[in-house]
């Protein structure tokens, strides 16, 4: 059934889209994608006056991959969905979901962020400045300027900076690909044959590697070199290799995640 | 009992309408600036240690005297301006994406949240919690935002470096399965052997009963 | 120890930028003007007897923290030797914002300069070279500020039309070097009709050099 949606709080496609679906993410299993993208369109017509076309085109964009996503579930078999089809397809919902995390987390990277502003919101800064017996020794912070010298500050002012000015060690961005891990894994669960997702990761430190992992873990189950097993909600994936001896197979046009 | 250099570092500060730097106290004072950080933190201890009102705290890369956040209820009906007023949802996240990701150029921050971000920056570049930081150096020279002092002084952080790394904030497994569910167009590949593939099965000729049964 | 009432004295005091009278903390507080009295005169008191660097002063009607007289010198060092050099050049730059962008806020401000401008905008307003010229219509009503005539007598101009002409530009740094020596060889040459007519804009440099640029 779709969604109404009667006040949109949500402010882009992919905050509507994240909604929706983790509305439905109370049972993983009854996860229907047919009420997502129903609860998408429907909303999508009933904003569609107030959205200038930019915004537009964009939420028609994400309609249209969801709304393929379901005709292509809809669809007795693949058999005739043209090959190249289905992994232009593949790939713009990996992207889609790429992006879907870059925008959950900046979600709550900003929650941080308030959280922050409110502790340091309780104090107030002192600003008195200089007492009176002070004041005559600062000399007058004018003292031989002209209009050209004024004129001049601003356009410094306005000058590019030589590059970030800021500290940025904290935001060095993690950079792993899907693909590099997909070749790891074709080299290494040959071997292995059966594996657990969990003991894959396990040794992972960052979120981000886990995720490209299991980024890859798809990939290769699309490719059809490795099945995935689940023995119910929340159960660890058992991943079996399947796909021969392993090596670089197909080439893999995977986007790279940045974080 | 205060030694010297301490009573001068509370004199300077309480005359000080901005955050100073470790530096000029030190050179001031005719200290080097480690010796000014370790005063300057047993001052904030003999505060605590009094039950002050008041704290000498680093911010934005200096230090400056603040009201205690205990008290914030009594200070608030000596503060006229609006000051503190709450960004919306939209500016938050706004502000983490160029925080984390400055410099940045609008187009990116509207890529990054599928919305155009261009009344968002502004009413951030109006608070001065953002500025213009550079140019992009490729065709069309977009402008780059990075964020400010100010609002290194709005969060209460000495500098960026102390922003929680970005990672804490990427999703987990449960979220990313979720989504990745969410999305999925063939249902099967991750079902338990025991749920039919319903693109093989029988059943694929009704819509409905695939919805229900299919998720 | 202190009390709840003392505590929040100090942080009141600390914040205000100005003296507060007793009947004022009397009303906040909900104890008596004498009783405020009583209060600030112990708190002087734990500071005499810890040898702060600061005390609590009744001046013009009201209280006030204000630097302890013995750390003058200090005090008169940070003023020549941070404050100062600080302020010149922060504060030519906030002026040069003004004067040609006014009206403008004090976060307006402060998101061009990149770090908050309140201390300077304060003293640039204490000497008479900027005022609040309006508000802004917008939720929060900032001060808006402009230059007055006294900013114009000192410069030597009749009116802000005789600014001059800022470039249409915001140049790069080999622009601003070319921009620097041209001024340095000969101004005036270089920009023959510039200086009549600030609206025209972005002829601040010769002709060639701006064509390359200007965009």
């Amino acid at each position: 059934m779709p969604y109404t949606v009667s006040t949109p709080v949500f402010e882009g496609p992919f905050d509507l889209l994240l909604q929706l679906i983790t509305r439905e993410q109370v049972d993983l299993w009854e996860v229907s994608l047919s009420a997502i993208v129903d609860g998408y369109v429907a909303t999508l017509e009933s904003i569609q006056a107030s959205l200038d076309l930019e915004t537009a085109t964009e939420f028609l964009l994400i309609a249209a991959v969801l709304l393929e996503l379901k005709t292509r579930r809809l669809l007795p078999g693949p058999d005739d969905v043209e090959l190249d089809e289905e992994l232009a397809l593949w790939e713009e919902r990996d992207l889609l979901l790429a992006r879907l995390l870059e925008c959950k987390t900046f979600k709550d990277a900003a929650g941080a962020l308030t959280r922050m502003m409110d502790n340091a919101g309780r104090s107030y800064a002192r600003t008195a400045g200089l007492e009176e017996r002070f004041a005559g020794l600062a000399p007058d912070p004018l003292l031989g300027v002209t209009a050209e010298r004024l004129r001049d500050a601003l356009q410094l002012t306005l000058t590019p900076r030589p590059g970030p000015r800021v500290d940025l060690d904290h935001v060095a961005p993690v950079r792993v690909s899907v693909a590099d891990a997909v070749a790891e894994l074709a080299e290494e669960l040959p071997r292995v044959g059966t594996i657990t997702f969990g003991r894959l990761t396990a040794a992972l430190g960052e979120r981000l590697e886990v995720i490209v992992r299991f980024l890859a873990v798809l990939e290769l189950c699309k490719q059809g070199r490795l099945e995935i097993d689940q023995a119910g909600n929340f159960a660890d994936l058992h991943l079996r290799w399947i796909g021969g001896d392993g090596g670089a197979g197909p080439d893999v046009a995977v986007e790279e995640y940045a974080g | 009992m205060a030694s010297e250099s301490q009573r001068a570092i509370e004199a300077i500060l309480m005359v000080a309408d901005h955050p100073i730097e470790a530096g000029l106290l030190a050179q001031v004072l005719e200290v080097s600036p480690s010796r000014v950080e370790e005063l300057c933190a047993e001052l904030q201890a003999s505060y605590e240690a009094e039950d002050r009102g008041f704290s000498i705290v680093r911010v934005a890369g200096g230090y400056r005297y603040q009201s205690h956040p205990d008290l914030a209820p009594y200070v608030e009906r000596f503060v006229l301006e609006g000051q503190h007023a709450r960004l919306s949802a939209a500016a938050l996240e706004t502000l983490a994406i160029v925080a984390y990701k400055q410099p940045i150029s609008r187009a990116q921050v509207a890529a990054i949240r599928g919305v155009s971000a261009d009344g968002v920056l502004r009413t951030l570049e109006q608070r001065g919690y953002i500025a213009e930081v550079g140019r992009d150096p490729g065709p069309g020279q977009a402008v780059l935002y990075g964020t400010t002092g100010t609002l290194l002084e709005r969060l209460g952080l000495d500098s960026l470096a102390q922003l929680p790394p970005l990672g804490q904030f990427v999703p987990g497994p449960e979220v990313v399965e979720a989504l990745e569910l969410g999305l999925r167009a063939d249902a099967a590949a991750a079902r338990p052997e025991g749920r039919a593939d319903p693109a093989a099965g029988g059943d694929a000729l009704s819509a409905e009963t695939l919805e229900d049964s299919d998720g």
